[in-house]
């Protein structure tokens, strides 16, 4: 399913189009078994179907060695790695560690940023999936109970 | 009105790139209302698209571990001044929202 | 007497006294300490010196009096006492105490 | 009422000449202001004085570096462009708030705090705003609701890269007895732990309270409103204010009281020549 949705997207049909096909193509596209699952391994089974990934250092991870604020951890990730086509942000140790799964579209680049929630200190694991495999890196990220701060 | 999507675009020769930012409040349904105590259901953008002169450039797939008011950046090759730049979300309830710009 | 307060927990401190007075025909040891604390908190509040839980406890020591514990609002009671003369001690040694933190 | 325009009160020369011993005596806010960017920049002698608008982010290079990701798109920029279109959008009888500002729209922020020699008392930004409408037959805004956020977020951007330049004029004793009144407050410890609002951002700044620095005195109304990361929301300087008054375990005064704006008026003093920065991200 997934790789039929790709196929027709790379044909570069109109968005318009993708939103007529059928509702059931669509409901594909979020992966909701492994957005629940309670286990890092549960998520990327079911997402990638593998848990095993090659540690790749041509993916740059930047993310706070202290969270300020777990509520809002910055992200940036960027890779050298090419075609690529999914990358997913996992984060171990919270209750759903599925935090985000972008699809990269030709001609848009492998260099995501956002703002993502941690409820405790956790390794992020980054998995970029591209045509011949999946690849990672992680890092420890620190959350902190804060002191005052009003 | 003021909308709750804000794109920021910037063009340097043939890449952009495009930050955005929407208010949602992405409710995680483990937290409580402070006033009565009761969960506040879980409440979150499941899918963001951006489409770049409506070809699909980037999906996010999200779960309730992206912040409130999610910010998404990234960069796209083959841009130029006068395309359209679109964002649009769903959530687990059925809203939606959207945004329309054109690159400058 | 406690079921006759049952349903005035909503009403004000000096509306229960009232009342409380008017029922039993004198104020009862819990209400004169119950006065008495609730006299020093608002002395502490004039000197800007009030602390965050003193109200409250008042507040809570009324509802238990007004389930009939006793025992339970008289702690309440003595609680919210002592921290209100310690609010009054703590602005009165400020008098003088602050300038002496001035940087200079 | 014409707030920003106040001839200043005839003074006999007896009076003054007292208030000027008077001032020595207690040190004015001129010396009070120098005294604490000395004893500021001789705790942080790596950080330029313009940084200290900053807050902790001044201090903390990590935390630094998150807050800049913040600011590559804040949330805040919400409240600024709903602040911005209640600006524009005259009152039912046409009148416009700028009407009532004798400013442009880049200095109005910086006109407040100011003292009132009429009402005796410290104006702020979101009095004035009242006032205004009050004055056009308009209730009066809360003071936390979204619409005043939202007009001060707007008047915090416009006036961005202006110096904070509050007065306390020498020859009006009602306005050194406010700054001496919002001085005394900052020195004084209150609550069940028994703090000073100084003891924290003058003594220990810097320093680590559990997982939270302490940031210094100097800077801390130049930012304001705030968009708070543990709120999900913006909040106004009064309410951080009573945030840092019930984490000393004190009863909250409320916002826009004779205590706090006492407080913002001497705060906004310590922070004259650092540049107006808000509105702001924090934690």
């Amino acid at each position: 399913m997934q790789i039929g949705r790709r196929f027709v997207l790379k044909a570069g049909v109109a968005l318009a189009t993708i939103a007529a096909l059928p509702r059931t193509l669509l409901a594909a596209a979020w992966p909701a078994d492994a957005f629940s699952a309670k286990t890092a391994t549960e998520a990327l089974n079911s997402l990638l179907g593998s848990d095993q990934t090659t540690p790749s250092d041509q993916i740059k991870l930047d993310v706070p060695v202290i969270a300020e604020n777990g509520a809002v951890v910055p992200i940036t990730i960027s890779t050298t790695l090419s075609n690529v086509e999914t990358i997913s942000i996992v984060v171990e140790n919270n209750p759903r560690p599925l935090a985000a799964m972008f699809e990269i579209m030709p001609g848009t680049l492998p260099e995501i940023s956002s703002r993502i929630k941690m409820g405790e200190t956790s390794d992020v694991m980054v998995v970029v999936k591209t045509d011949s495999g999946s690849y990672s890196t992680s890092k420890q990220v620190k959350v902190t109970i804060g002191g005052c701060g009003g | 009105m003021a909308s709750n999507i804000k794109i920021k675009a910037k063009i340097s020769g043939d890449l952009v790139e495009i930050k955005s930012l929407m208010i949602h409040p992405m409710e995680t349904g483990a937290r409580k209302d402070p006033e009565t105590g009761a969960l506040v259901p879980q409440h979150h953008i499941t899918q963001l698209t951006f489409t770049h002169n409506e070809q699909v450039a980037l999906i996010a797939n999200l779960s309730t571990a992206i912040s409130k008011n999610p910010y998404f950046s990234y960069k796209a090759r083959g841009a130029k001044a006068g395309d359209v730049l679109k964002v649009s979300w769903v959530d687990n309830l059925g809203g939606t929202d959207e945004l329309e710009t054109v690159l400058k | 007497m406690g079921r006759a307060l049952a349903n005035r927990r909503s009403l004000r401190r000096l509306m229960l006294i009232t009342v409380l007075i008017a029922l039993t025909g004198c104020a009862t040891e819990f209400e004169r300490r119950f006065d008495e604390a609730e006299r020093l908190r608002s002395e502490a509040a004039a000197a800007d010196s009030e602390w965050l839980e003193t109200g409250d406890l008042l507040a809570q020591a009324q509802q238990a009096a007004s389930r009939d514990d006793l025992d339970a609002a008289m702690v309440l009671v003595e609680r919210a006492r002592f921290q209100a003369e310690m609010a009054i001690k703590q602005a009165a040694r400020e008098a003088d105490a602050w300038a002496g933190r001035v940087v200079k | 009422m014409n707030l920003r325009i106040r001839k200043a009160a005839a003074v006999p020369g007896a009076i003054v000449a007292a208030l000027l011993v008077q001032q020595i005596a207690l040190a004015g806010p001129e010396e009070d202001r120098l005294a604490f960017v000395a004893y500021f920049q001789s705790r942080f002698p790596d950080i330029p004085f313009e940084q200290f608008a900053n807050g902790i982010y001044a201090i903390d290079s990590d935390a630094r570096s998150q807050w800049l990701e913040i600011e590559e798109f804040p949330p805040y920029e919400f409240a600024v462009e709903r602040g911005k279109e209640l600006w524009h959008k005259a009152l039912p009888n046409g009148t416009m708030l700028a009407d009532c500002f004798a400013a442009q729209l880049p200095d109005i922020r910086g006109q407040f705090p100011s003292f009132d020699v009429a009402s005796g008392e410290v104006i702020t930004l979101e009095l004035a705003i009242n006032d205004c409408r009050i004055e056009n037959n308009q209730p009066p805004l809360e003071y936390d609701s979204s619409e005043m956020i939202d007009l001060t977020a707007y008047l915090a951007f416009e006036a961005r890269g202006t110096k904070v330049d509050v007065r306390v004029p020498d020859d009006q004793p009602g306005a050194l007895a406010a700054y001496e009144s919002g001085k005394r407050f900052y020195y004084s410890k209150r609550g069940q732990l028994n703090f000073a609002c100084a003891d924290c951002h003058v003594t220990s700044a810097g320093q680590w309270v559990r997982a939270d620095r302490l940031s210094a005195t100097i800077g801390h109304t130049t930012h304001f409103p705030v968009y708070r990361s543990k709120l999900g929301g913006m909040i106004s300087l009064q309410k951080r204010f009573a945030g840092c008054i019930r984490d000393v375990r004190a009863k909250p005064f409320e916002l826009q009281s004779t205590q706090y704006r006492n407080l913002e008026y001497f705060l906004s003093y310590m922070s004259n020549g650092l540049e107006w920065n808000g509105p702001g991200a924090r934690k």
